[in-house]
């Protein structure tokens, strides 16, 4: 094109460039790392460094890995067998596989129980999660869900969870009969029904009616307490979460600032004073005589803890809602409580929902404290009685590899999820 | 104003406690006042009863009571004669220590690693995913155990640098890593030690002020004084003249072992050591996260704005993207620093004498006033929090003012 | 009123340690047994007629007393100090003592110590949460030595920082010690120091102001004690039921007076509380005694006949 | 902007009747301090269309939000319909009910359908049946010309089509007055006719109408009352045609020469 | 959109010297395997104002970032007022502070004022004290016309004053050719007019200018070559007159159809 000095000419090409192969320095493995690890002189010695630790890394633990050793009824059986050489002893693992996942009290024969829960929480999850996927028809078994797993885990007649069940049919009756007259006389006579029907039926004694063998709940433990506390709470927190939310951004004052000294409060202390109090306080609070027992004064605890949380994140979420979805919702005559359930929470709740899911992992993953209060969670099998126990006394890598392992495998699960979400919804908006 | 045309004043009738928007507001709030204050004599009426039924009462006397029990490492003076408050306070203040010390901690890592993640070598910013994720992942619990497990099982104890032919030894014949702790030496001023920490102090000043000066220099006069070298040489060279002129007035005390263990120097306890490094790098999984976005907030354009008005790219770091990223980076850092003092309390798993060591732990088993010392534990630790957010709020403001 | 709600209850709430082998632990099936459990079993056996009907709380230093005073458990059989605060000051009852220690301290052979005076410097484990603490600050005292003090939660993990040298010495209840020894790898290359620095008569606790119940768990403690003095064992005692020539035993045994009618059970409770894991002698070489890995010799827990402290008082 | 609506006569229906259907008198609001409405006084007559200009801050909406109590008023009188404004939370109830509110932002639903969004108050405030509730929110889609768009979200309509979704939705509590603030500012240029199309047409059927909007040949086609406000007060009242040729307070021909000139 | 440029005849001092200011000689580019800039051959001279046009994806902006290194090229040369562009520091540093360059998105620096913004570069890259940079700097606002807003923060400006900023921003370095790259198209239409004005003022001047815009009635008015681009290649280029009017490629042809057809 040179040829094009004068600069007042026009010119137009005929035939067009075809493309090109890059050149080799642009293509392929070589420019990849060229481009991606030695592309300064500085970055080649970052490589370098990274590429070391991760030799020493692998190096450490591949032997481990490899060489570890599945089946042996104590460590010291363990090292007999490796004869000094590198490995693992996962025998601990298949040894005490279920007390690991289920604790040690609760009874074996009944493991397919909690199991059987555990399967059926991905069902009832399901349609939550991936509510555009499956069917809306599924959340009926959702519903169900909580009472059914109450009786696969605890046991017992089934008449009790059903009772509890029909008590919330009986208030949700109730809630909507008189919902569209008044919010107060619906949501109170609903609690009113329930609080009836639960009454009334305590005085049937339901022992032996197609009763599973019942379970203490002082004999939950393993992984299986720690999936029961994270779900329980973070279910219970949920709402409380909401109430305490609205009334943050209520503009009555003395609503307001209870719950914003509940919440700060309960965001200022470590989670593990709450314990303490559940574990060494609160009984002092309830009533004489009552026995509440410690799981349950843990989950009271974790509720409280765990719903100021969620109450600052739907905060956020009311907050992002413009002024504009009230005034019309005023302006359409709806009254506050309608307004807040048919046209501010539905979407206040849609934003909220990443925020609850990363709550909801902190949360799952501060469930091993209760190993601190003495409940013997998964961690505090691992403290306790395992390690205590004469033959393995001394394998801490692959108890705590695994736990670690157990976590986090959850945990990522869900904090993917939550981002795939927040994706979802930004697409969502438009 | 004519009253004619204002709406009659109605005399007061009991159904407009609910249905006048005048008075229902106050109808809520003195159901929700009852409705709590019912709630608090419910509960108080059940503490009075379990109290008395078992024969108890509420007191903070027994703070002043001797505590009968030693602390392994305490920042005041204290024996096993001090009272429960002191060694509260010693507690409180091992808290603090190693809060302040895993938060410089966690925030070197955190932005080390976010930035790192952020590096075009593809291998280190996947070892960085790697990291991130792997410690987000986990609870901080098992993290603290991990780590105190690889000081206490994989350290050599410090038997094992006994004897003439030592299974470990001494790192340049100073420090020690042992599985009950670091030792490390400590220095002893003399007198005219003190001068030369006190040079060393003004030296410092003297770098900033240095530093200021070449800024100046710049916007004044257009000249650019080189910084690096003459910092490090304002920082370093008064002090050693002075170490050096005064006869070097600072000695080393080198940890020695003694009978059963090292001596002198400065001891890192073992469970001060796991539980600084499991809260630095658990909480500094989520600081890189947190620097990671906080950089990638700003735009792409700016850097390409500042790299085409000529720009080097450390200056574009330093003029363009730092200040715009910390905006984004410091609100959540601080919650950050407030849930490392919160899990913190988890020292008990470690056996570091914090707060919840010693109100909480051996105080409470050793008088039993179970109440009265975990409300006060509580209380300690919502004053942390609270001035933390206060410090937060103070700053978020700051920045706001500058913004518009 | 703690009789007829466990009655009533049918199960009878017994506080227990989270673990220490040879008094009370979990074994792989989760079945609790040990020393102390044993004691909780017999008054289980006395009042229910059931030595299963019970469920063991697991409970720590700091939630012991708590859980007591709440109600959450009817009693406390775990090695706890008899002391007058908690006696006098905590509103607590105890109800006798089952075992009389000491607190010693247990070092590595290695280290060619022999005597606690020689402990100058050292550090140590203790498990927190037991008057463990105050001891060892006032013995150190008393001695003029320094020393470190490494508090740690539980057993298990005191176990293993010992083991690992993190500390030289472990200090806690002689018996804890033996105990923890016992589960040690190589037990011998471990010395328990002869030094005991302290008086630790631990016992089962009950609520204060509630005598009836304080007076089943006292006389099923000692009902145990008396039936090891008069030779009733879990072998012979269905013999002895019969009838016997000592009108000690058949009152005990229920064959004779109405001791049981007095404390609010049947004839037969002391008969259950000893059937169920025998007599003291039995408890103690079954979990604790020579026999076993723990070893524990009887020492001042011999009956009175045989030089020691156990003394049970009349049955009459 | 001021000639995108349609230039027509005025439709001959339109009539005016005697009954009142909105009173105002002596109406004074502040927000804190700040004297945002003074003495207002103004009398709708039932079939009135009421335009309200005015420059930006001088309490055009605030008026009209405290007609239908968004806004509480703290002296004066305002009486819609038969009913006096008070704090009773009936009465505002009722009057909310008479009027329907159109904003200058939509406001839609964005998690409801348009047919839900259409259908919720109908069936929670008024109780009406659902299907009862379809029915009629079809016919008043169909009136704004979107039938069509019933079973789609908000987000997926363009602004125009909203707008004309919240008049639909408005209509559907079935008011006697409808009030609209700035409904077609937030349009682009090309959707404003369509909007104000569907309002010349509400207007034609006799709807009782309080229009804040700078659309003047909207308010030269259809309105029969121009109000101009200024700083809180309503400083001249005329008919349309007189208010545009022959204004009389130098406020308004100011404003009038900044709106009409460009 | 193509008529809001000013429509003049072209500026008298607008002069073009026979002095080379931009030579690319064969330059090849690609991203990956992605051949995006296929032998480019390109003379600027100095004083010219070229505009680039072309479909969107055809390789324009990465063409101008490749002119000051903000993108590599992996064949071919390029010279820039005498100095090779080549992955020497030092060269791209001068290149750099010889041209200016400015955004789609202004990539204002919302943490100082306008005045810092302008100003920064000038310390921290010339060295040039600060009085002396703020004249500098408060002489280019004045010429576009914004003086009095530098002290405000660029999120409280509009547009079209961001993006003259940015403008003066480059002009605060004194460069001696200036790369625009779709300098208008995230402007609304009011203020495309004041961003064109500025543009065109400086072409008056002699600035050597590269522009890839969509504005063809500035291109018209101000350009003294239009280039075509498509797939990576200059297809045609030629005078504006003779460009728009008598295009010689289909692809021109059908490109100028449909922007020029709306
Ligand atoms: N909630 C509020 N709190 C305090 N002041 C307010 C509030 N709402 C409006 N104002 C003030 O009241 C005055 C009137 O506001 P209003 O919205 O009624 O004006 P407007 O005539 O509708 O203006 P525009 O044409 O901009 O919509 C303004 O000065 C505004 O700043
Ligand atoms: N950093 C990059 N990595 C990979 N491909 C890129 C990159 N930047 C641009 N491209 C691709 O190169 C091609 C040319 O991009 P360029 O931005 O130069 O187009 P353009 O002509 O400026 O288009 P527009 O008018 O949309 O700005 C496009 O297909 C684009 O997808
Ligand atoms: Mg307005
Ligand atoms: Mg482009």
């Amino acid at each position: 094109m040179s040829d094009m000095h004068e600069h007042s000419v026009g010119w137009s090409r005929d035939t067009l460039i075809d493309e090109q192969p890059a050149p080799a320095a642009e293509r392929g493995v070589v420019r990849w790392m060229r481009a991606n690890l030695f592309s300064t002189i500085p970055n080649a010695l970052l490589t370098l460094v990274a590429l070391w630790c991760l030799y020493q890394l692998i190096a450490g633990v591949l032997p481990w890995l490899a060489n570890g050793i599945w089946d042996a009824p104590s460590l010291s059986a363990c090292r007999e067998i490796l004869q000094g050489a590198t490995g693992g002893c996962f025998a601990v693992l298949t040894e005490r596989w279920n007390q690991l996942l289920f604790g040690f009290q609760y009874p074996s024969e009944l493991y397919w129980r909690p199991a059987t829960a555990f399967i059926l929480l991905f069902v009832a999850l399901a349609p939550v999660l991936f509510y555009k996927v499956f069917p809306r028809s599924m959340l009926i078994f959702t519903a169900i869900y909580p009472f059914l797993a109450y009786w696969l885990i605890w046991g017992g007649s089934i008449l009790t969870p059903v009772c509890a069940a029909l008590g919330f049919v009986a208030g949700y009756l109730v809630y909507s009969r008189f919902i569209t007259q008044s919010f107060a006389i619906g949501f109170f006579g609903g609690i009113a029904a329930a609080l009836v029907f639960w009454w009334l039926t305590g005085f049937f004694n339901f022992t032996g009616i197609l009763a599973l063998e019942p379970v203490d709940s002082r004999n939950m433990g393993g992984f299986m307490l720690n999936l029961i506390l994270g779900t329980v709470c973070v279910s219970l927190s949920i709402p409380i979460g909401i109430a305490l939310a609205l009334g943050r951004q209520s503009n009555m004052p003395i609503i307001k600032w209870i719950c914003v000294i509940f919440i700060e409060f309960v965001r200022g202390v470590p989670l593990i004073t709450l314990l303490f109090v559940a574990n060494v306080v609160l009984a002092y609070f309830l009533p004489p005589g009552s026995n509440f027992d410690l799981i349950l004064r843990v989950i009271i605890m974790i509720t409280m803890f765990a719903s100021a949380y969620i109450a600052e994140v739907i905060r956020g979420g009311l907050a992002a809602l413009p002024k504009g979805q009230y005034e019309a919702a005023d302006s359409l005559g709806l009254d506050y409580p309608q307004a807040i359930r048919l046209v501010i929470l539905p979407q206040a709740l849609k934003i909220s929902i990443p925020g609850i899911v990363n709550v909801a992992v902190g949360l799952f993953k501060d469930t091993t404290l209760v190993s601190i209060i003495s409940m013997f969670d998964l961690v505090g099998m691992i403290r306790g009685p395992i390690l205590a126990s004469t033959e393995w006394n001394g394998v801490y890598w692959e108890l705590l590899s695994f736990a670690a392992l157990l976590f986090f495998v959850t945990c990522y699960g869900i904090s993917q999820y939550s981002q795939w979400l927040e994706r979802q919804l930004n697409t969502d908006r438009r | 104003m004519t009253t004619l045309s204002d709406p009659p004043r109605e005399s007061f009738r009991l159904s407009m406690l609910v249905n006048d928007t005048r008075y229902r507001s106050y109808t809520f709030q003195f159901i929700a006042l009852v409705c709590v204050a019912a709630l608090f004599a419910y509960l108080g009426s059940n503490l009075v009863a379990n109290l008395r039924a078992a024969g108890l009462n509420i007191s903070y006397d027994f703070l002043g009571d001797p505590s009968g029990y030693d602390i392994n490492q305490t920042l005041i003076d204290y024996t096993s004669q001090s009272s429960h408050l002191r060694a509260s306070i010693a507690g409180l203040l091992n808290t603090l220590l190693v809060s302040i010390l895993a938060c410089i901690t966690a925030t070197i890592i955190g932005v080390a690693a976010g930035v790192l993640r952020l590096s075009n070598n593809w291998l280190v910013s996947k070892l960085m995913a790697v990291y991130v994720e792997m410690f987000r992942n986990v609870p901080v619990l098992i993290w603290i155990i991990i780590i105190f497990t690889i000081m206490t099982a994989v350290a050599p104890a410090p038997s094992a640098f006994r004897g003439d032919d030592p299974d470990a030894s001494m790192l340049f014949g100073m420090f020690a890593f042992t599985n009950r702790g670091v030792y490390i030496p400590k220095p002893l001023f003399e007198p005219l030690g003190w001068v030369v920490l006190g040079v060393f102090l003004i030296s410092i000043v003297g770098a900033i002020l240095y530093r200021r000066y070449a800024t100046k220099v710049l916007y004044d006069e257009g000249r650019l004084l080189p910084t690096t070298w003459p910092t490090v040489a304002i920082v370093l060279v008064p002090a050693i003249l002075a170490y050096f002129i005064l006869g070097r007035p600072i000695a080393l005390e080198i940890p020695e072992l003694g009978g059963f263990n090292f001596s002198g120097g400065i001891t890192l306890l073992g469970s001060l050591i796991a539980l600084w490094f499991a809260l630095a790098i658990y909480t500094g999984a989520f600081i890189a996260e947190n620097v990671r976005a906080g950089i990638q907030s700003v735009s792409r354009g700016q850097t390409e704005a500042a790299a085409a008005l000529g720009l080097r790219p450390r200056r574009i770091m330093n003029l363009v993207v730092l200040p715009q990223a910390l905006r984004v980076i410091v609100p959540p850092l601080i919650s950050h620093y407030l849930n490392i003092t919160k899990n913190s309390s988890l020292a008990i798993a470690v056996g570091y004498m914090d707060l919840t060591g010693t109100l909480g732990g051996i105080t409470l088993n050793q008088t039993g006033r179970a109440i009265e010392t975990i409300l006060l534990l509580m209380l300690f630790y919502l004053l942390i929090s609270l001035s933390i957010s206060a410090i937060m709020n103070v700053y978020n403001n700051a920045v706001r003012l500058k913004e518009r | 009123q703690t009789l007829s709600d466990v009655q009533d209850r049918g199960t009878l709430n017994c506080g227990v340690t989270t673990g220490l082998v040879g008094f009370a632990a979990p074994d792989a099936d989760g079945e609790w047994s040990g020393f102390d459990v044993a004691v909780c079993r017999a008054v289980a056996a006395a009042v229910l007629e059931d030595q299963n009907a019970i469920e063991f709380v697991p409970t720590t230093g700091k939630t012991r007393f708590t859980a007591l005073a709440s109600g959450e458990i009817d009693m406390l059989a775990r090695n706890t100090t008899w002391t007058f605060s908690r006696d006098v000051d905590l509103k607590f009852e105890f109800t006798g003592i089952n075992y009389y220690d000491g607190q010693g301290f247990m070092i590595p052979k290695s280290l060619g110590v022999s005597s606690a005076r020689e402990l100058a410097g050292a550090t140590v484990c203790i498990q927190t949460g037991t008057t463990t603490e105050l001891n060892l600050a006032d013995y150190f005292r008393r001695n003029n030595m320094d020393y470190e003090p490494v508090p740690i939660e539980t057993n298990a993990e005191a176990q293993q920082q010992y083991l690992a040298g993190a500390c030289d010495v472990y200090t806690t209840d002689a018996s804890g010690l033996a105990a923890t020894r016992a589960a040690f790898e190589t037990p011998s290359d471990h010395v328990i120091l002869p030094e005991i620095i302290s008086k630790e008569p631990l016992g089962p606790l009950v609520r204060h102001g509630d005598n009836d119940w304080g007076d089943v768990v006292r006389w099923t403690l000692n009902a145990l004690i008396a039936a090891e003095e008069y030779g009733i064992t879990s072998a012979n005692i269905d013999e002895l039921k019969a009838g016997t020539e000592s009108p000690e035993i058949n009152r005990i045994l229920g064959t004779e007076g109405n001791l049981g009618e007095m404390l609010g059970l049947d004839a037969e409770w002391a008969y259950r509380a000893i059937k169920a894991n025998g007599n003291y002698g039995e408890i103690f070489a079954k979990n604790i005694g020579e026999s076993t890995p723990i070893g524990l010799s009887r020492g001042l827990n011999a009956q009175w006949t045989d030089g020691g402290l156990l003394y049970a008082p009349p049955f009459r | 902007m001021a000639d995108t609506a349609v230039e027509t006569s005025k439709p001959a229906q339109m009539q005016v009747s005697d009954e009142v259907a909105i009173q105002i008198s002596n109406m004074n609001k502040w927000f804190g301090t700040f004297h945002v409405l003074r003495d207002i006084d103004l009398t709708v007559y039932r079939g009135e269309r009421i335009v309200i200009a005015g420059p930006s801050g001088s309490g055009k909406s605030t008026l009209i939000r405290c007609i239908n109590a968004l806004e509480e008023h703290q002296r004066g009188r305002i009486e819609v319909d038969g009913t006096v404004l008070s704090s009773d939370i009936k009465n505002i109830d009722t009057i909310r009910s008479e009027v329907g509110m159109v904003f200058q932002h939509f406001n839609l639903f964005p998690h409801l359908t348009i047919l839900e969004n259409c259908t919720l108050a109908p069936i929670w405030v008024r109780k009406i049946p659902k299907h009862e509730a379809d029915k009629t929110a079809m016919h008043f889609l169909e009136k704004v010309k979107i039938p069509e768009q019933a079973d789609k979200y908000p987000g997926q309509l363009s602004g125009g089509q909203q707008q004309r979704v919240a008049i639909a939705r408005s209509l559907c509590m079935r008011p006697r007055i409808m009030l609209f603030d700035e409904p077609t500012s937030a349009l682009d240029p090309e959707m404003i006719k369509e909007v104000l199309d569907t309002m010349v047409e509400l207007a034609e059927e006799g709807m009782t109408m309080i229009c804040v909007t700078h659309e003047m040949g909207f308010a030269r086609q259809v309105a029969n009352r121009v109000i101009f406000m200024d700083q809180g007060q309503i400083v001249e009242q005329n008919e349309p045609e007189e208010f545009f040729n022959n204004p009389q307070n130098p406020r308004t021909k100011l404003f009038l020469s900044q709106i009409l000139g460009h």
